[in-house]
């Protein structure tokens, strides 16, 4: 047992923080909010070349052969630089479509040359299989890309846009994400891979925490920035135990938030038997700190946080698509009672 | 103790009601802050011409001078309607006007209170600073008086209806040695003068109802200064509120309503389950708490009101409502995200959502404007407990 | 409208203050713990005399015939002072023996020669009616009773200790309160009450919401003067955010409980077609400010706020007691919901 | 990263679990004090017996010096068997012994700490004091070096298993004119000297787990004093944990159990409607919270632990711990008072509900003792996150 990375890892957490500081702060992700898409498209293939797309996909299938753990330090990575674009989407999709020996497919993904849309269902998270898709979809990110991925806990499916109808833009709550309408009529599935083949649907659970557990931690370090250096009354606010103690929660939330993570990682990528409850139980904890962290830092930023140029919202805004999507943490709350979990 | 009003009040509460329902404008108010000004002047000035203006204000201040019961009850009806609580004319209204009529000339006061009643004229505040929010006395907005004139160099921020407003009541620096709180001075300022830029202030629900507001030597006439040059905090602090608690009835009405929108809502959308909402416990029992609290909300705001028909100096109530409002506020917005689940993740103009969303964003401004929820806090703590600083 | 009170009023206030602070402060509360019965024999028959019982009750009945709003005023005290004995419990029994016609318990309970338990069903509350009453009840302060008063939704009953079966005494979380365990099997009421004849029950729960208000208020008081005088490196504590803060939220709790506890005595006094949604926003608003500044002031206190001998324990377990029995919280939030309130 | 021990560990937490489960005292606790410590003294000396005592303690000092992540799964192990966390042998073991090997001398550490480690002494802590809770460094309780000895004379309060004691670990104020931090001493006090009297301190569950310790002229040889006169505070800081956040991990396995046990109480019980409290949302949608952050903080402290693995220093996970469960901890047993319905206002020795309710009571002391949760907030936010003072 040892939840801190190893080398290899630390290199990982180094170079994509670096990359992303870099090519994808959030100061580009605020400029891509008026374009037509969000995905800076050079970045995108850099980070193609890097192999972000298949960092948890066994190399025979042409990915990198890491592990779960890993990818979730580079989604924490992602969620903390608020990144837009498609990359827990495209990853999950490229999985789909290598398991399911679309090896054509799975090729182009990751290498950056197409991308995948993620379809989340309107209503229940498992009423689909390989036979056919019904009912109302909302399409996340699904700019420019011909497939999207939809995961549900019996299975993941990888739908072409072309068998989706009434696809209609709808102003997202983020306006750093993009989301779409549509409905499936027995919209056949490209690739479907159960659940029992490939935990595509927990594997996507726990990313989306990681990203979760990244922005709650950035939300944590703006706040407890600007609580360090914002003077009012003569003093760095920081001094008031009213700042003090909400910057000591996010810390507190934070770190419960990635602990949880990490462990639903190493749990699916060592087989145990609680990982589905340990998965869940991430995407809890990290929606929770996420959603509060963001609220608590906009109420230390005061006024600064409520504005549109401050970054605290952006976060506040992505935090309800993710702990939204794969995963919803009021279905997920409902299912935790009951799984079980090991010592 | 009684909580009923008495024969007279209540045949004014239906003389109000019956007047807001025959004239309480039909259209929606604008987007547009160009359009909502006129919109909300045009309304102005339909209730001047019906002897509704200044109704908390003195009768010799061209007000109607009505108790402070009739007030509230006027509140209460004009929230019913739904319309929105603050609107262009407050800064003018509830602010800018009661400071004039409190330390203003009566040049000063003949000049400006009439327009403002008449629903001729727009005013902004002029208050808080980038350096300067929660510590107000720390601002910088610098002045230095040159003949007859104050020349004012500095920027503002978070002034509301910046864009749309004829006259500011602006806070500057007049002594930049004197200790924090003196050498402040309180005067009126021509928005339209030379040297003024105003920059819209995009907020987190993404509109631009605020605005930043730069001055680059702008001369206003030392006439303009209200009270003396240095003596403005003394001003800005006796801003006198006729209104005295009973303007919370409005936004407590107002929270009552949404908590009952809200429950109507969860009536009608279905969970993962495929079960309405409302027969989710956890839900349920969050509304219903939502419910006995608004209607706390509201026995608080007449036990203040209550306390200042006979009081001389209005209590710290306002701090108490502010804190409870705002955090009730914000916990009924945050439950209406839940309620929405899916459907809060869109923003579409034409769906009924839009709204919820809008004001879910809007909420996270509550327990910081006008105060933040801890500057309440220590306000309470300190003047009504005693509690040391 | 006008929630101010009268000069009568006030006069109430300050001569059951006097009186309670003389004769019924929380030290004799803890005195009495330790003693076969919680009373103060003394006590009670001087506050007899000062009409405490009939203070609601019209005067051809036996009271003193002010409202329910007076008798608010008088259980916010007795709340304050934390004074142990069936007081709710006789006021009720007393008016539902005089409305019914049973004069000369009246007059008993009036006079304080006899005193009165109060039954709590432990399922539902409105279970019970003029025929007859089954299953378990709980009595509170059934210590030298005779009668104990059952209050539900649909009425009040009067029962004859006597007609009840394996009476139990039990230790109660509050240490100065009296629990007995009882059954009921087909137990003939001495007198019934319809809630249409008169409102016992409502007036119960606000009267229980007043006294719950009342110790709001005094942990409050508590707190604060703690948090002037206890110093901690150098400084009273109350100079820290952390105490402050906290403190000025009990403030917020109490005058939210008591206000609107007023509202709902007001609203009963003036027969409001809403009065019970307010009876019932008070119990819930007046429990949770309660038990939360209990919880608040034993935090505040700190070290000695964990020791018997300070007083904050002592409120905390009696609000569970009163916050339980005349409407249980959960049980009123769930009712409300549905309660029409006017305007 | 991995979360799988390896099979060596594996081998040696079968080896943990069997021994208990043959070892662990089958019969209960008692209740009386005096019986509490034969019985934990007892269990002491079994475990002694089989080499298990000392187990995080170096070899040097009677320990067995394992490995961090045995030390993990020691705790894990022992937490499962429901045995109460701390118990009379906890000062001696945790605290005092710990700071007797980073600071005595070896005559003392010779003769202290073997009795420890086979369980024939109980220890007990003489820190806090009336005037001196949070601010430890304000304490009064004043001794006066005299010949060989040190003569005390004051108060201390809060004193876990004072009554049983053996011997105490004890700040005194040796320089009343030094600076707060300075002028302290760290003495080890026999209890049975003259001049200590012992008064039992009830608390909120009613019980007399606490006491206050007075003591009048107190002769204590000053071969007592570990480290230098005045030197004191040095000497309580540089309490050396062995354990390194391990057992933190006690309290987290018997928390996960309390969750899972008041889930199967929330399955049984039933609320006014006569369904099940499981059915619930309210009470579900937190119970399940509950589950998750009670695994959320067995992962905070297998991360903690794994940095302790490597790191030279301790960081401040243990304020992180403490303030996440005390908070969490406190929730689950208010809850439970909720489950319990009117159940919660009995207190009856045979009944299953007592434990509930005895453990709700205890509850309030989770954010005061060992660090207030607001002296913990400060504490993360000011040495991890770098805020001002």
């Amino acid at each position: 047992m040892d939840l801190t990375p190893t080398v290899d890892q630390e290199e990982i957490i180094s170079s994509t923080r670096a990359f992303l500081v870099d090519r994808l702060p959030v100061a580009r992700t605020r400029e891509l909010i008026d374009e037509p898409s969000n995905v800076d498209l050079d970045a995108w293939r850099a980070s193609a070349e890097q192999g972000w797309f298949g960092l948890g996909l066994a190399e025979v299938l042409g990915g990198v052969g890491v592990g779960l753990a890993d990818e979730a330090l580079l989604f924490r990575e992602i969620g903390r630089s608020l990144a837009s674009g498609p990359f827990l989407a495209t990853t999950l999709a490229a999985r789909v479509a290598a398991v399911a020996g679309f090896d054509d497919l799975a090729a182009r993904l990751l290498e950056g040359t197409v991308r995948a849309g993620l379809a989340e269902p309107r209503s229940q998270l498992d009423a689909f299989g390989p036979g056919g898709v019904d009912g109302d979809l909302d399409l996340f990110d699904a700019v420019d890309v011909e497939v999207v991925v939809l995961v549900g806990v019996g299975g993941a499916a990888l739908l072409s846009m072309s068998a989706l109808a009434d696809i209609t833009p709808v102003e997202c709550i983020d306006p750093a994400s993009r989301l779409h309408e549509a409905t499936a009529t027995s919209a056949l599935p490209l690739a479907f891979v159960a659940a029992s083949a490939d935990p595509v649907f927990l594997r996507g659970v726990t990313l989306s925490a990681a990203a979760l557990a990244g922005m709650a931690e950035a939300l944590r370090d703006l706040s407890a920035e600007h609580a360090r250096t914002r003077i009012q009354f003569g003093s760095p606010i920081g001094t008031n135990q009213a700042v003090k103690h909400p910057c000591a929660e996010m810390h507190v939330r934070a770190e419960a938030a990635w602990s949880q993570t990490v462990f639903a990682a190493l749990a699916l990528d060592e087989d145990r038997a609680d990982a589905e409850f340990h998965a869940l139980a991430a995407k809890v904890v990290a929606s929770q700190a996420a959603r509060r962290n963001a609220a608590a830092a906009i109420q230390v930023l005061g006024g600064m946080g409520f504005t549109f140029e401050h970054d605290a919202h952006l976060y506040m805004k992505r935090a309800h698509v993710l702990a939204h999507v794969l995963g919803d943490a009021r279905w997920a709350q409902a299912r935790l009672l009951n799984l079980p979990v090991e010592l | 103790m009684e909580l009923q009003f008495t024969k007279a009040e209540q045949e004014f509460r239906d003389e109000v009601r019956t007047w807001l329902s025959e004239h309480v404008p039909r259209e929606r108010r604008p987007r547009d802050l160009r359009a909502a000004r006129d919109f909300d002047l045009a309304w102005q000035r339909t209730q001047y011409d019906a002897g509704w203006a200044g109704i908390a204000w003195p009768v010799e201040y061209g007000g109607r001078g009505l108790s402070l019961t009739q007030q509230l009850i006027w509140f209460e009806e004009y929230a019913r309607t739904g319309l929105v609580s603050i609107d262009s004319r407050f800064v003018g209204l509830a602010h800018a006007g009661p400071t004039l009529i409190a330390r203003a000339t009566p040049e000063q006061q003949a000049q400006h209170l009439p327009p403002i009643l008449r629903g001729d004229v727009v005013w902004c505040q002029g208050f808080s600073e980038p350096e300067a929010g929660s510590d107000l006395a720390s601002l910088r907005t610098r002045a230095i008086v040159d003949g007859d004139d104050l020349v004012v160099t500095g920027q503002k921020v978070w002034t509301s209806f910046a864009p749309i407003a004829d006259w500011q009541e602006l806070l500057v620096r007049t002594d930049p040695d004197a200790p924090k709180h003196k050498g402040i001075t309180w005067v009126i300022c021509d928005m339209r003068s030379p040297g003024i830029e105003v920059r819209p202030l995009r907020t987190i629900p993404g509109s631009a109802e605020f605005a930043e507001v730069f001055y680059d030597e702008v001369r206003i006439p030392t006439a303009n200064v209200v009270g003396a040059v240095n003596d403005g905090w003394r001003v800005a602090m006796s801003t006198l509120s006729f209104e005295r608690g009973t303007a919370f009835t409005i936004d407590q009405v107002q929270l009552a309503m949404t908590v009952d929108r809200l429950i109507e809502l969860a009536r009608q959308r279905k969970g993962f389950d495929g079960r309405p909402l409302i027969a989710d416990e956890a839900i349920a029992g969050e509304l219903a708490l939502a419910r006995a609290e608004v209607s706390a909300l509201r026995a608080m705001t007449y036990a203040g009101v209550s306390r200042n028909l006979t009081s001389a100096e209005p209590g710290p109530e306002g701090s108490m409502f502010k804190l409870f409002w705002s955090e009730l506020a914000q916990r009924v917005d945050r439950l209406a995200m839940d309620v929405l689940g899916a459907g809060g993740l869109r923003r579409r103009d034409e769906s009924p959502d839009a709204e919820w969303i809008e004001r879910y964003l809007s909420s996270y401004a509550n327990s910081i404007g006008g105060g933040t929820s801890e500057i309440q806090r220590n306000i309470i703590a300190e003047r009504v407990l005693g509690l040391p600083r």
